[in-house]
């Protein structure tokens, strides 16, 4: 047989007792979720000394939480000390199973002194046990106006016979329900498993009639660019990206029935080999300068509120096109987003590894067909 | 005569003494252990994964759970059917196209045999994913065929060919196509050309000599052939992950998701063991008809 | 298939006897007969050759395309500037060394067990033969998912951790099939005599096998070699399952089709290329010399 | 029982000349292969009729063009020049599969997929041959091969003898106008051949076809043929019946290939009454029969004469009568049980093999060392035109 | 030249029974070989003794054990029972790398990768003898074998003949006891095979090495040996010189296998002087000398009789003399250039085959259907024992 993984926790003094620093670490992120050139880990590494090896391993949160599985069961290190990955079910997962370490706050200074408030307090993961937020972030509907002639404003629009065979869906069970509830009209957050089963019903629907393309997941912006499809579900921050750095002319916007705003978390595996290491660039990435770098390059929502100021400062300073860019980034309502544009925007909907069984399959079944 | 060839004699004459006797033992040992341990054992331990119950976090323990292959055959008997039927395509496609190919480098290949097949051969050198990968790009809705085709006005502008069934397959075939020439070529090389002209003094006609007589001496060669392509396009995933879309998935995806992202042992071993039973008994009832040694000497070329 | 002539033949042929078309027209004249019919084989052949090219002539033409950002997929112009700048990945490097330090090991231990085998398989009558190729046989026509799949539960079940260790143990399991069956089709062709001859000469047994059977064996063990080397360079499917964290080189280009192929793979696409291309032709050009 | 339902096909022995049609006939055939730039003469303006009913060979060393001639003949080489005729017919246009001729292949060519009926039936099917009259026929030529019985046996179960005679069943069984048998018998061991050289032999006797053989075998022409071409780098040196061929050889070549011979150079020193004299330089002098060239030599020429070793007597005292006789010293002796070859150096050093059957009377003639007599009739010498 | 470094070994012909101690001696060999729940006995019971410097061969049909012997002497298979001794020594537990005995194998075996020295160097490298005399030894033996200059070729681009050479120098070099050849001829044609066979009797007159010989061609193993051992089934038929064995078979199996021979069968009818009557129902009576068993045959006992074809004479009249005569028709006449066949069919339907060299004197003696007389002088004709 295999066994189980209950997770007995460690206390943080236990796990970080006569730990120290080795002067290097491995970081396991998203793809277009830093600066091509990595200028905040060259200043990490200037300050501190410790050199970073950067992978941007991680396309979809099931896959990258299945392949660390089964190393972490073994209690082997994954090859990273620092990661990347979006509240939701893996994430409890990990938790639960007692995978992740615990943080030692007394050597996160920059957080305690720069976080916003509310990602000091998220839902699913109280006190920042083992996870401080590295981005937060809207799905919505990107599409491409050089092929698609009206705007696009629905989730509805998705579900536009028009579009039959252009339009492209996430193939993550979580994002992919979200976008079934609201298209029936649900709040992803409160909803039942009869829910599920209709929004399925409705993403079936939408595929059978021969709408959907494909099922992506950070892949859909190839296509997207290339007109293969001319509109998919998307991840703010990286329409901007890819505007910018393929000079596309891509759209995003969050659907009049509501996008959904997610927090990506970065954590150490309890096995990590530099976990000293890996604290240290956490706390750094909350300097408020260096998170407003940041954000200047990946345009999604900094955790530290600071950098909007910081961003506006330089604005200021600056002159000619790198102003009137970073005068954007300021306004974006999709990087700093006003109260009421959070009303617009929803949580994930809430799967436990009791419910799991039932959700999975059914949203799996559709992107698997 | 007194000539035995070589071949035949070999396996009689052995060397003397009770060394000599051990001899074989000792050299097929290591394989043996090395096959044993890798090739037999895990698949026994698939076959026992999929009979156990458990979940990640409570662990996973042997309890002979059929349910596991009931549920396995309820959710994706489709993409078990689909994948046998985009394998069984892409084989008659590589028959298709193969058995002209080695036909005709066998036949008349003249003294460029040997680069002919080294030229079918060749692609290998350039990793299976990236040739896949290529092909996502070539293919694209504006890439440089459907792209071109669109600009001369040949095709309509939203036409496509990614993400269907009929690029999987062709995929497929792309992929597996020189596994199929190789075993074809090898048995129509070694045929003696005589037979062919006998066949033609006693008045069949080309059409007649091919049907009659090329054809059924040749099909040991395409029985491999089918082997070598059929049992891995059924069970790829590569090629309808990267050219396929919706309803194209194949079992071996499934498998993939299953263990590597769901976790899922239990099931993801019980769906591994029908794609292999199904597979390996069409096989074996093929290769028994045939040798498994004539089928793997061709393999061997 | 080749015949384009019709079925006329046959039944009629009795009839037909020396009634060819023009017969007499020649009679005495110097015939040179011209039925010049389109090579539909060889057309076929090159069309065939031609698709199978075709994503590799892409892969080159792509190693030198000036693209910008990560999308190398429209032509952007000329450049050399990636093969300056062939390593500038270190997670691509450290991929491309694994599967290339994996491919050589795995060429070296199945070469030495599938020889070994091989010969046995070969030269001598033992009990368990049938059993030998039964297994080498399912091994051989397993599907991929299958051994990943196998294996990885196997690892599971026995708590091993999946890495390059795995990787290297499952390429030599689905590679040392294919040594022995082209090793042992080299020793059912190789005469027996010339190993007695060599032990009647004075060599004891092992001497013979150093000196004898191995070299003569030498062209079927590399070629079983490189079958091997090549099997473990672009395995995909089952490397996925047993990788664990271990990177390698088509794991790493999956990996990327998500988010874009830079030209470096391209090039290093290319250059592995060129390098089968070359050992190849080598290879082509040194069995003509030896056979003449 | 073939004969029968050919009343029209002539015996052996028709003999060359004859008013009918001649089975084959080969008009100025050249053959040249081409390959990789450079070109190969196989045949060369080579000119043959074959007549009904005839056991007709083609002998010759290995690469003289017996295989391309036959090939030629068969359709599955255009010649390069020339005419092919069956029964008067041009068929030099005319594919393989519509030729009335079969061919019987050196390794069998059978259809190893396919039992021994079904080779034999192949021809007769592609031919529409209805299914009663088509198993009478494969039945009887089975029977003629003596294979009945084994008609559902594939051809890979059959010892080689059995296998040479299914392809000359699924050959005969077509009746064709003439049979050509490309060395069928190259693959087998001393007694097997010899054993199936005389079931050739009946078999053509019994159904009359044409037979064109192959052979590099001189024994086997000599034995089996009505006539023989002796072929020399693509053309017909010397055509004739086996005594013809071996008792008078025309030239130096057919001399030297068809069994042993003796060959003496000299000048010619006189001629006269249908013999020639050569003056053998240090042995002595030889007369000879006018052989081919019955017009005599002019005086003083060179040539060659030659005599079969088993003309030539060997004896301790100087023989009597009519005959050539020279003296020499043996140099070897060799017992082959029914007979012993002894090497008889001449003055000259040239050396005369003689052949003498270990007969009733024979005794030890000699023993190496002896100085001896080697002696034979003038008549049994030719002189050679080349 | 390997002779002057061997004074001790004695030259051919010095025959059994030689005081010295036997070369080779096998002493009751048999083996058996089991094969899947089979046993075949390839050798009983053997009893053999070659004599240093003889030239002995192994002749029998296929599968009579001659390949086995050779492999039991060799070293390559353990004799199920018996012992094998080289000099007196018993070596029946020595592996064939220590014996000294060299093999010289049907497909040569030579080493392909391998240049021509180094193949022949490969013994005496074992040996570990020095580069200088390793150098001269192989140069003598490549000499020897008349391919001297041919030491850097590899063996692929010899022909047939120089490879088997090649074999030949490779086994001589290391001047073994014996040297063992299994049918070294059986894979070249017929002309290079004669050529061969002159040549291996001069190397094994040269050097004077025993020479133990397997052929299963009868013309080989008279015109070559010193001694023949007839094997059939395993064990020794006959064992003698060429003459005695051709001259005087002493078994029906003997008489049979070694060229053609004619046989009656027929009831002794009376014994006396050394020569026996026997009357061959329906044809007459036979007188045979006593042959191989002298002490005579009770009257009345049934035996065969035996003639060679080339002692038997073949007339229209009556031949006078003191002469076995027999009356019968020819039924078959083949002409073969050096000599013609004829099969006469005697009144009981026995067949005698006559022999008859196309000599100066003969003349067709006799013609398809003919009434003739055959006899022989009744010394030529043995009684045999079974
Ligand atoms: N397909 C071919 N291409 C080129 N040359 C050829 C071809 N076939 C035969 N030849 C050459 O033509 C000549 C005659 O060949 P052919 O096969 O007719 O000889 P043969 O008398 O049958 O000889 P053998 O007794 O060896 O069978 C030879 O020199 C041969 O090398
Ligand atoms: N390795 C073996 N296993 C089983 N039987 C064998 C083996 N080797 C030889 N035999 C059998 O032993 C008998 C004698 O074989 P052997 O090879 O000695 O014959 P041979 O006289 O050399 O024949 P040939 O003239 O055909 O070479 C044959 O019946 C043969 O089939
Ligand atoms: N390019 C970075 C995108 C990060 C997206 N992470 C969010 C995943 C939500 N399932
Ligand atoms: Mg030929
Ligand atoms: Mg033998």
């Amino acid at each position: 047989g295999v066994q189980g993984q209950g997770g007995n926790q460690p206390a943080a003094e236990d796990f970080w007792a006569g730990k120290e620093s080795n002067g290097r670490l491995d970081f396991a992120n998203w793809p277009l979720y830093m600066d091509p050139g990595k200028p905040e880990l060259a200043a990490f590494t200037e300050e501190t000394g410790i050199r970073v090896d950067y992978d941007e391993a991680i396309q979809d949160n099931p896959t990258f939480f299945g392949k660390i599985q089964p190393m972490l069961a073994q209690g082997e290190p994954i090859g990273y000390d620092l990661i990347v990955l979006t509240n939701g079910i893996e994430l409890t997962k990990l938790i639960e199973l007692g995978y992740l370490a615990p943080l030692d706050h007394d050597r996160l200074p920059n957080f305690a002194e720069n976080a916003g408030r509310i990602y000091k307090h998220t839902a699913y993961d109280s006190g920042n046990r083992h996870t401080v937020p590295y981005a937060s972030g809207i799905t919505g509907i990107a599409y491409n106006p050089d092929y698609v002639d009206r705007e696009i404003t629905a989730i509805a629009d998705l579900w536009d016979p028009a579009f039959e065979g252009k339009v492209g869906m996430m193939a993550d069970p979580q994002e992919l329900a979200n976008f079934g509830l609201l298209r029936i009209g649900v709040a992803p957050a409160d909803s039942t498993e009869e829910d599920w089963a209709a929004a399925a019903d409705a993403l079936e629907e939408q595929r059978d009639l021969g709408l959907v393309r494909r099922y992506y997941s950070q892949d859909y912006i190839q296509p997207l660019s290339s007109g293969d499809i001319w509109m998919s579900m998307a991840w703010s921050g990286d329409i901007f990206q890819q505007n910018a750095e393929q000079g596309t002319n891509l759209r995003f916007v969050v659907p009049e029935e509501g996008g959904t705003l997610w927090s990506d978390n970065m954590m150490i595996p309890y096995t990590a080999p530099n976990p000293v290491d890996a604290i240290m660039l956490m706390d750094f990435l909350y300097d408020a300068e260096v998170a407003a770098d940041l954000t200047e390059y990946i345009t999604y929502i900094p955790p530290v509120p600071r950098a909007r100021d910081i961003l506006a400062r330089r604005a200021e300073e600056a002159e000619g096109e790198e102003r009137e860019l970073l005068e954007q980034v300021v306004g974006s309502p999709l990087v700093f987003p006003s109260e009421a544009d959070y009303d617009k925007l929803h949580n994930y909907v809430s799967v436990t590894t009791e419910n799991e069984e039932s959700f999975s399959p059914l949203f799996l079944a559709v992107s698997q067909s | 005569m007194a000539a035995t060839t070589a071949a035949e004699a070999a396996p009689g004459r052995r060397p003397a003494g009770r060394r000599g006797r051990l001899a074989p033992y000792l050299l097929v040992l290591p394989g043996w252990l090395w096959l044993a341990v890798f090739f037999v054992a895990p698949i026994a331990s698939v076959v026992s994964m999929s009979l156990m119950t458990g979940s990640l976090t409570a662990g996973f323990t042997f309890t002979f759970e059929t349910a596991n292959y009931t549920r396995a055959l309820g959710l994706y008997w489709e993409q078990i059917l689909r994948s046998l039927a985009y394998g069984g395509l892409a084989t008659l496609l590589c028959i298709a196209l193969g058995y002209p190919v080695a036909y005709w480098i066998a036949f008349h290949g003249g003294a460029y045999k040997s680069t002919y097949l080294l030229l079918v051969l060749l692609p290998f050198f350039v990793s299976f994913v990236l040739r896949t990968v290529s092909w996502g790009f070539i293919l694209a809705d504006n890439g440089i065929v459907l792209g071109t085709l669109k600009d001369l006005g040949v095709l309509p502008g939203d036409a496509g060919v990614l993400n269907s069934a009929p690029a999987v397959v062709f995929g497929l075939a792309y992929n597996f196509l020189p596994f199929m020439v190789l075993p074809i070529y090898a048995v129509l090389e070694r045929m003696d050309h005589r037979v062919v002209e006998a066949a033609h003094d006693l008045y069949a006609g080309r059409l007649q000599a091919f049907a009659r007589v090329v054809l059924p001496m040749s099909l040991p060669g395409v029985f491999a052939g089918v082997i070598m392509t059929f049992i891995p396009t059924s069970a790829d995933y590569v090629n309808a992950t990267i050219l396929g879309g919706t309803h194209n998935t194949m079992v071996g995806k499934v498998i993939e998701t299953q263990y590597l992202v769901n976790n899922a042992y239990p099931l993801a071993a019980a769906i591994t063991v029908v794609l292999m039973a199904v597979l390996l008994a069409g096989i074996f009832a093929y290769a028994r008809a045939l040798g498994t040694e004539q089928v793997m000497e061709v393999q061997a070329g | 298939m080749t015949a384009t002539e019709g079925t006329r033949g046959g039944a009629g042929a009795e009839a037909e006897r020396g009634a060819g078309p023009g017969a007499e027209a020649v009679a005495g004249a110097a015939p040179r007969r011209v039925r010049r019919r389109p090579d539909w084989g060889k057309y076929l052949t090159w069309a065939v050759l031609a698709w199978l090219f075709a994503p590799i002539l892409f892969m080159v033409a792509f190693s030198f395309n000036d693209a910008q950002g990560r999308h190398n997929v429209t032509w952007q112009g000329f450049t050399l500037r990636w093969y300056g700048d062939a390593f500038a990945y270190p997670d691509l490097n450290a991929a491309l060394a694994n599967t290339l330090s994996i491919a050589v090991l795995t060429m070296v231990v199945s070469g030495v067990l599938g020889t070994l085998l091989g010969v046995a398989l070969g030269r001598y009558r033992f009990r368990g033969r049938a059993a030998t190729d039964l297994v080498m046989f399912s091994a051989i026509s397993a599907p991929e998912v299958v051994l990943g799949a196998a294996l990885l539960s196997m690892f599971l079940t026995m708590n091993v951790a999946t890495g390059y260790l795995t990787v290297l143990l499952a390429h030599v399991m689905f590679s040392v099939s294919f040594v022995a069956i082209t090793v042992r089709a080299r020793v059912l062709t190789m005469d027996a005599s010339i190993e007695e001859a060599a032990r009647d000469l004075g060599a004891g047994p092992v001497t013979t096998f150093r000196l004898v059977t191995l070299p003569l064996l030498l062209p079927a063990v590399t070629a079983g070699g490189l079958i091997a080397f090549a099997l473990s360079v672009d395995d995909f499917i089952i490397t996925s399952f047993v990788s664990g964290s271990t990177q390698t080189f088509p794991l790493w280009i999956w990996g990327a089709t998500r988010v874009g192929i830079p030209p470096q793979v391209n090039v290093m696409g290319t250059l592995i290329f060129a390098v089968g291309v070359l050992l190849a032709a080598g290879n082509v050009l040194l069995a003509r010399r030896r056979a003449r | 029982m073939a004969t029968a339902t050919h009343p029209e096909r002539a015996g052996p022995g028709e003999g060359p000349g004859a008013t009918a049609l001649p089975a084959i006939s080969l008009e100025r055939i050249s053959k040249t292969y081409r390959s990789g730039g450079e070109a190969v003469a196989a045949v060369r303006e080579l000119d043959l009729r074959v007549e009904k009913g005839e056991f007709f060979s083609l002998l010759g060393p290995s690469g003289c063009g017996k295989t391309t001639t036959m090939r030629v003949i068969a359709g599955f080489e255009d010649p390069t020049t020339g005419t092919v005729r069956l029964h008067g017919d041009d068929v030099t246009q005319v594919p393989p599969h519509r030729r009335d001729v079969n061919m019987v292949f050196q390794s069998y060519a059978l259809f190893p997929h396919m039992t021994v009926f079904d080779n034999v039936a192949f021809g007769l099917r592609r031919k529409g041959v209805a299914r009663e009259e088509l198993n009478r026929r494969v039945g009887e030529a089975l029977e003629l091969v003596e294979l009945a019985g084994r008609g559902r046996t594939r051809p890979g179960r059959l010892s080689g003898g059995q296998q040479q005679r299914v392809a000359l069943a699924r050959a005969l069984v077509n009746r064709p106008s003439a049979l050509l048998l490309d060395e069928p018998l190259g693959a087998l061991d001393l007694k097997l051949r010899q054993a199936m050289q005389i079931e050739l032999k009946r078999i053509q006797r019994d159904v009359g076809i044409t037979f064109v053989y192959v052979t590099h075998d001189q024994g086997e022409a000599l034995t089996m043929s009505d006539r023989i071409a002796v072929m020399n780098e693509g053309r017909v040196e010397q055509l004739g019946t086996p005594a013809e061929v071996y008792e008078h050889p025309a030239t130096r070549f057919t001399a030297g290939f068809i069994g042993t011979s003796n060959l003496l150079s000299g000048e010619v020193a006189d001629t006269g009454g249908g013999v020639t004299a050569i003056e053998v330089a240090g042995a002595g002098r030889v007369l000879a029969a006018g052989g081919a060239q019955a017009g005599g030599f002019p005086a003083g020429v060179r040539v060659d004469v030659t005599v079969r070793p088993e003309k030539v007597a060997i004896a301790r005292a100087e023989p009597r009568g009519d005959l050539v006789r020279l003296r020499g010293t043996v140099t070897e002796v060799v017992y082959l049980g029914s007979a012993t070859h002894y090497t008889v150096k001449l003055g000259n050093g040239a050396e005369i093999v003689v052949f003498q059957q270990n007969s009733s009377d024979a005794v030890g003639a000699a023993e190496r060392g002896d100085t001896v007599w080697v002696s034979w009739r003038p008549e049994h010498s030719s002189v050679l035109t080349n």
